[in-house]
């Protein structure tokens, strides 16, 4: 497809130039459709609001001494540790499933899919369970509303996506899917590659930064 | 295009009935008479004696409507003048000190509206002085108010979630499931 | 504008002084001859901008004439390129008059904010709340602190340390005449200095929204030659005498039976509430209610029976004061020097 | 009635070319169901502008009650509470209902037009953004209309707006609508970014792409970034304080306001600019057409409307300079707030520059942008006063800053926009507007407005605080209020002819064809209204200005389906073809989704369980949005 800029006053065309696209495929599952762009964006915006968040947290750090507060216990690294391991095979789940949605191969994108939503279950079952171990609510003092903050917003978007994908995994089984909802497994992986990626931050600051950045009383 | 579409969902009439509702749900929340009636600026100044004659035990009230009940902003009166009144040196912010605690409690002189402002006015034996001859009946009403919605007695849409001070309560802290004492936990 | 400028500048002679473009101390002279510096400076750029940006609206100056009209217009190589080198001297030109005014700038900064330049200054810690100021005379001896309330008196010639702090929402302290405006924020001390070169009255004002009667939240700032000044102090250092008057005895009863008692501050006497201002010497203050009403026996009783129609919304309590009692009360509060 | 369609026929015999098949695709429903479906960008753009307006109207009648109160010293005409309230509503109602949904309505009117696409990458998407701000709006004057106003100023500093500070259901409402807004903003910057990124016309180079959707880009960039601040600002820290009980503004329990007031204004500041560099990109529009020449200097334009965006994310402190900052952090600040006239300077002066080589042709719209000029700049200049931290400290919450921000944000934004209006109105309407009223509403307009204005800066200098009910008379204040309140009115009666002008030549303006301005851009390239599909052929062009390019740079795009929603996606920089794409039809279900969210979200301003509402009914909004209807597989 040859549109390079034709100098001004290029006499070589004379009749109205016509483009024929009717050769060109009529979709495109990869990086340059419009709706991959579309969640890169999203994953942008969510973006912001974590990384305004951690800022958030850090300045409110700054301004007291004794860091997290008196009577607030410091949390247990070794859960939230172990349950990146799921978080982050998950990945190969959505993997797989995003090049099976490229080649139309159902059977890869149903277990990429089940792959990613049972490790991901089980993630959510550790951060439950490690949840359930603070002793402080939003209500005790600002360490705890930055941090039940941080940690509602991401679960919250992570059961989102859960929700998204378990759909998809109707639709793929039931057969009722087609080049644009293969599109949507495709692009519902680069939703959970960005909700893995930036958990990996958020989880520095929300389990390590009272240990690393903190100041017992 | 928009006045015909609007036609064709007969939303002048469900928005006139969804309006309707509203205001009924927020008139009384949203009610702020700045300037008291004349007649709420009643001070009683036989209050002290008053009380002498009802020592201690519930008493069956008349029920009288609370003025300010519901209202946001006579709640928030009503806080502040807990503070200013100096309820706070006795109640702290609730839990009791000196005096009784007002929050989730068996009220010893009943938790009626009438009750609490009777207490107020009249003063009860032990050490709760008669306010009745200072203060002017609308604020002992913001009093209670805020007395009831220290209780979730008040609409939760008029009372604050927290007010700008140290938590009074370790509400907020919880023990740890593994049978850790709260008491381990002070702030 | 420069009509409208002096216009605005007559109305405001011979009035309250509260305007930035009058300036009666050393860190609003500063400020001031700032503002003035880049109020010059601006309105030379301004108009020579303007004036070319109208200019080709007069056929003569739009320099395409000798070119071929068609459709749509290709000015030449030469031209294009005139406008590109013309563009180019505009932008370094922008750029290095703006340099100029950033180091101007922040140097004023340095010398009008912050710390006073001297050691001896007067320290005077301003509490905000709404809607009123409470001025407190800060001293190492604890005999010598004065308390004070929306007016402040301070020595001329000396700089005068604020250390401002609020018990509520922020406010704002803004004497126009004496110093930019400085936040006051509960739970943080600001501070600041201002001057006064010459003796007056300087008008202030919460300039920080701060709720319903943020409009009637003023104080003044009464600068005074110093030993005028250290009579005041001295005055104000005094507790109020017990009234020998038994219409005045009546009245302390009065303030201390009704409500009164539980807010308000009368050094010298059992009342002692920290809600309001201070009343010790209420009747040497220049206005009532934080600036609002001119002190006199009648605004007085105005604002003592129904503070809520003066300044609705504020927390002065309405107490109904009976009618016998009025008279006493206000005579002792008149007492009150 | 197509020009590219009749220079089709004339010339070459197309394969495959059925307008009425693509008109039977395109279309929307009729009757309510379809009203409500509608995705078509025209449709949904106008339906933003024309509620925007309404929302100008009723914040416009806001001000004229503040005036009149403020006309003359202790006046009585209205109580502080109301006040304060109308001071909010106002303020907040031409931020954020107003002025960044209008410029919103613009792109997604214009965008796809001047792209030569046949509708945005997501035009559900677009529905329910536009569902979103209308339940936003709805809600805010719902609860204006009961009595449940905010009153804490549209920035709703804390502790003043906190849980303590501010009784009521009022701060929790402006909080939620805040919401609703942004995820409105927030799906209009995400469906124009990649509607201007993929879906240009082929042979639309970045380098050619008309500075309207330069600006549009520019601005949606700022609005993904920024809007999550607003949204930490006013629901997470604001909403959350209020309602359940978090510290965030709490100073006793180590919160803090001004960590609110930082948040607040790492969105605020860039606000400004979400609003004002579409308005460029509209003066920069209106220039090529009234000078029948591009805009001198594109490159430089771009340049500087980008580094515009940049600076304005790092100068958010200079609304903060009062709070008693580290002086090396004001040095900083000082100087980046100033960089922004640097960059301002340079579209100014390639402005200037294009009219003095262009041909000026002296339109109504034209009128505007020389009006625009002469307040902006001014604006511009008080600003830079107020970017140097002593100025600052005497000027700020004064009525100088009142006075400042209006002349940047009307004179930045509004008469660019009424410009725009004068210029786009035959391409809306398929008629010309009535020049001389143009002109006249004009005059009245910049006379009103300099006179509201102008007595500001000086009364501020006097020493008059922003957001005061009433002043005594010994300041004297009260002249420069008057004349205010006296130009507070002209404004009002400029509205009243521009409203009428608008009206009558909607219905008996002069027939306006295709291309009335001669102009170069695309949007002229097809008929005055566009059809749904916007072109019969896609347009592929080879210059930035293809209608002055002649007939030799331009061409057609053939080969697309007519019997499908079709647009073809293409390189993000050199826009070549890439593939064929295929739009979701019109569906009611945005509609669903934005009313279950809706309904959710009031709901949360009195319960948190309201969020868990709205996610759920959102999520079966979404469900069924995505749900697979079409013939399943896609024959090429």
């Amino acid at each position: 497809m040859v549109l390079a800029a034709r100098t001004p006053g290029d006499e070589a065309v004379t009749t109205p130039r016509v483009l024929d696209v009717s050769g060109l495929p009529a979709y495109d599952i990869s990086s340059r459709s419009p709706l991959w762009l579309g969640q890169l964006l999203m994953c942008l915006i969510e973006g912001s609001l974590f990384l305004i968040l951690i800022a958030m947290y850090f300045y409110l750090r700054l301004s007291v001494d004794v860091w997290p507060p008196p009577g607030v216990q410091l949390p247990n690294l070794i859960l939230p540790t172990l349950a990146l391991i799921p978080l982050i095979a998950s990945c190969a789940g959505s993997y797989l499933a995003s090049e099976a949605a490229k080649m139309n191969d159902r059977r890869g994108m149903l277990v990429g899919m089940a792959l990613n939503l049972v490790l991901a279950i089980v993630f959510l079952v550790l951060r439950t369970v490690e949840w359930y171990g603070l002793n402080f609510t939003w209500k005790a003092d600002v360490h705890g509303s930055i941090v039940w903050s941080i940690l509602f917003l991401h679960t919250y978007d992570v059961v989102a996506d859960l929700i998204m994908t378990t759909v998809l995994v109707v639709l793929v089984a039931s057969g009722r899917y087609g080049e644009k909802q293969r599109l949507g497994v495709h692009v519902d992986s680069v939703l959970w590659y960005f909700l893995v990626a930036i958990w990996l931050p958020l989880y520095a600051v929300v389990y390590w930064g009272s240990h690393v950045v903190g100041a017992p009383q | 295009m928009y006045l015909r579409c609007l036609r064709n969902l007969h939303s002048y009439r469900l928005l006139s009935a969804g309006l309707c509702l509203l205001a009924f749900s927020a008139c009384q929340r949203e009610k702020r008479e700045l300037r008291p009636s004349p007649t709420r600026l009643v001070v009683f100044s036989d209050a002290a004696r008053q009380s002498d004659i009802q020592p201690g035990g519930r008493q069956s009230q008349p029920v009288v409507a609370n003025p300010s009940h519901g209202s946001a902003y006579e709640i928030s009166e009503g806080a502040r003048l807990y503070d200013w009144y100096n309820c706070s040196g006795c109640h702290a912010g609730g839990g009791g000190g000196m005096g009784p605690p007002l929050i989730k409690t068996d009220w010893i002189y009943g938790g009626e509206p009438a009750n609490i402002f009777d207490t107020i006015v009249k003063g009860r034996p032990n050490g709760m002085p008669a306010w009745g001859n200072r203060i002017p009946e609308y604020q002992v009403w913001q009093l209670v108010s805020y007395v009831r919605s220290l209780n979730n007695l008040e609409p939760t849409s008029a009372t604050p979630a927290r007010t700008d001070t140290i938590q009074q309560d370790t509400a907020g802290l919880r023990p740890r499931p593994t049978g850790v004492a709260s008491s381990g936990v002070t702030k | 504008m420069k009509r409208v400028l002096l216009l605005s500048s007559l109305a405001v002679a011979g009035r309250a002084q509260q305007t930035a473009m009058d300036p009666a101390g050393a860190p609003a002279r500063s400020i001031a001859h700032l503002g003035l510096f880049f109020l010059a400076l601006l309105t030379a750029i301004y108009i020579v901008v303007i004036t070319f940006a109208l200019l080709p609206l007069m056929r003569r100056h739009r320099g395409i004439d000798q070119e071929p009209l068609e459709g749509n217009h290709r000015p030449s190589d030469a031209t294009e390129t005139r406008m590109a080198k013309r563009i180019g001297l505009a932008t370094v030109a922008t750029i290095l008059i703006l340099f100029g005014l950033i180091t101007v700038s922040v140097s004023t900064s340095k010398a009008t904010s912050g710390s006073p330049p001297r050691p001896d200054s007067l320290v005077v810690e301003i509490t905000a709340t709404q809607w009123w100021w409470s001025v407190r005379y800060a001293n190492n001896d604890a005999s010598r602190i004065v308390m004070a309330a929306n007016e402040m008196h301070i020595p001329v010639g000396r700089p005068v340390m604020i250390r401002g702090t609020s018990t509520d929402v922020i406010h704002s302290f803004w004497v126009p005449n004496l110093q930019g405006k400085r936040d006051l924020i509960p739970s943080r001390t600001n501070i600041d200095w201002i001057q006064a070169d010459r003796p007056g009255r300087y008008r202030g004002q919460c300039a920080e929204f701060c709720g319903l009667q943020h409009a009637h939240m003023a104080l003044w700032v009464v600068a005074e030659p110093p030993d005028r000044f250290e009579e005041w102090y001295s005055r104000q250092l005094q507790p109020a005498a017990d009234p020998a008057d038994p219409v005045r005895q009546r009245g302390q009863q009065v303030f201390m039976d009704y409500a009164c008692v539980l807010c308000h501050t009368i050094q010298g006497t059992q009342a002692a509430g920290q809600v309001g201002p201070d009343l010790t010497h209420l009747a040497s203050r220049l206005t009532i209610a934080a600036g609002t009403l001119p002190n006199n026996k009648g605004n007085l009783a105005g604002w003592i029976t129904d503070p809520q129609s003066i300044k609705p919304g504020n927390h002065m309590a309405t107490v109904p004061i009976r009618p016998e009692d009025m008279q006493p009360l206000l005579e002792y509060l008149e007492s009150l020097q | 009635m197509n020009p590219v369609l009749e220079t089709a026929e004339r010339n070459e015999p197309f394969g495959n070319l059925e307008p009425e098949a693509i008109d039977k695709t395109w279309r929307d429903e009729r009757g309510l169901k379809g009203w409500l479906s509608v995705t078509t960008h025209q449709a949904i753009g106008k339906r933003y502008i024309v509620t925007a307006f309404m929302f100008l109207l009723l914040g416009g009648l806001e001000a004229l009650l503040m005036r009149l109160q403020l006309s003359s010293p202790e006046n009585t005409f209205l109580g502080p509470g109301r006040y304060n309230q109308l001071f909010t509503v106002h303020g907040t109602t031409m931020m954020f209902l107003f002025a960044v949904p209008v410029m919103e309505g613009m792109g997604v009117y214009f965008v796809p037009l001047m792209l030569g696409t046949r509708n945005v990458a997501f035009p559900r998407l677009n529905a329910f953004g536009y569902w979103m701000y209308l339940a936003g709006g709805l809600l805010f004057y719902g609860a204006a209309l009961t009595n449940t106003a905010p009153d804490a100023g549209w920035f709703a500093y804390p502790p003043l707006s906190g849980p303590q500070y501010s009784p009521g259901k009022g701060v929790d409402v402006w909080a939620q609508m805040i919401t609703f807004t942004e995820i409105s903003a927030l799906c209009v910057a995400v469906e124009l970014i990649a509607t201007i990124l993929r879906m240009r016309a082929p042979g639309m180079s970045l380098n050619r792409m008309p500075l309207f959707c330069w600006g549009m880009l520019v601005q949606s960039f700022m609005v993904l970034f920024a809007m999550p601040a607003v949204m930490v600002a006013s629901t997470v820290m604001l909403l959350n304080d209020r309602t359940i009980g978090t510290h965030f503004v709490n100073p006793a329990e180590g919160g803090d306001p001004l960590l609110y007031q930082h948040i607040f204004w790492f969105f605020g500041h860039p606000e400004v600019y979400i609003i004002f560099i579409p308005a460029l990109g509209m003066v920069s529009a209106i220039m090529e057409g009234s000078t029948r020449r591009g805009v001198f200097g594109y490159p430089a334009v771009v340049l500087s409307l980008v580094a515009n965006a940049f600076v304005a994310f790092g100068l958010w402190v200079h609304h903060m300079f009062a709070t008693g900052l580290p002086q090396i952090g004001e040095a900083y600040f000082t100087a980046a707030s100033m960089m922004i006239a640097i960059t301002s300077g340079v579209i100014i002066f390639c402005w200037i520059a294009t009219l003095w080589t262009g041909r000026i042709h002296l339109t109504a719209a034209l009128h505007f942008v020389f009006g625009f000029i002469v307040i902006f700049v001014l604006g511009g200049m008080t600003g830079v006063m107020l970017a140097s931290v002593p100025l600052n400290l005497q000027a700020h919450d004064s009525y100088f800053v009142v006075g400042h921000f209006h002349y940047v944000l009307i004179g930045g934004a509004l008469f660019p926009l009424f410009g725009a209006f004068h210029y786009w109105f035959p391409k809306f309407t398929g008629r010309m507007i009535d020049e001389r009223l143009g002109k006249i509403a004009f005059w009245i307009l910049f006379f009103g407005f300099n006179l509201t204005f102008f007595p500001m800066h000086i009364v501020g200098l006097n020493g008059m605080t922003r957001r005061i009910y009433t002043y005594p008379e010994i300041v004297g204040w009260q002249n420069m209020n008057l004349l205010a309140t006296a130009g507070a009115f002209t404004i009002l009666l400029g509205g009243i002819v521009f409203i009428a002008n608008v009206l009558t030549s909607r219905k008996s303006g002069a027939p306006a064809g295709n291309d009335p301005w001669e102009a170069g851009t695309l949007e002229w390239a097809t008929s005055s209204p566009p059809a749904n599909y916007n072109f019969v052929h896609l347009p592929f062009i080879n210059s930035r200005y293809p209608l002055w390019a002649g007939k030799a740079d331009r061409g057609f795009v053939t080969g697309m389906r007519s019997d499908r929603r079709e647009v073809l996606v293409t390189s993000v920089l050199d826009a070549e073809p890439h593939h064929r794409y295929v739009l979701p039809g019109s569906t009611i279900w945005p509609f669903v989704t934005a009313a279950g969210l809706s309904v959710g979200l009031v709901g949360s301003i009195f319960a948190f369980s309201g969020y868990f509402v709205a996610s759920a009914l959102g999520m079966i909004g979404v469900i069924g949005w995505f749900w697979p209807r079409e013939p399943l597989e896609m024959k090429p």
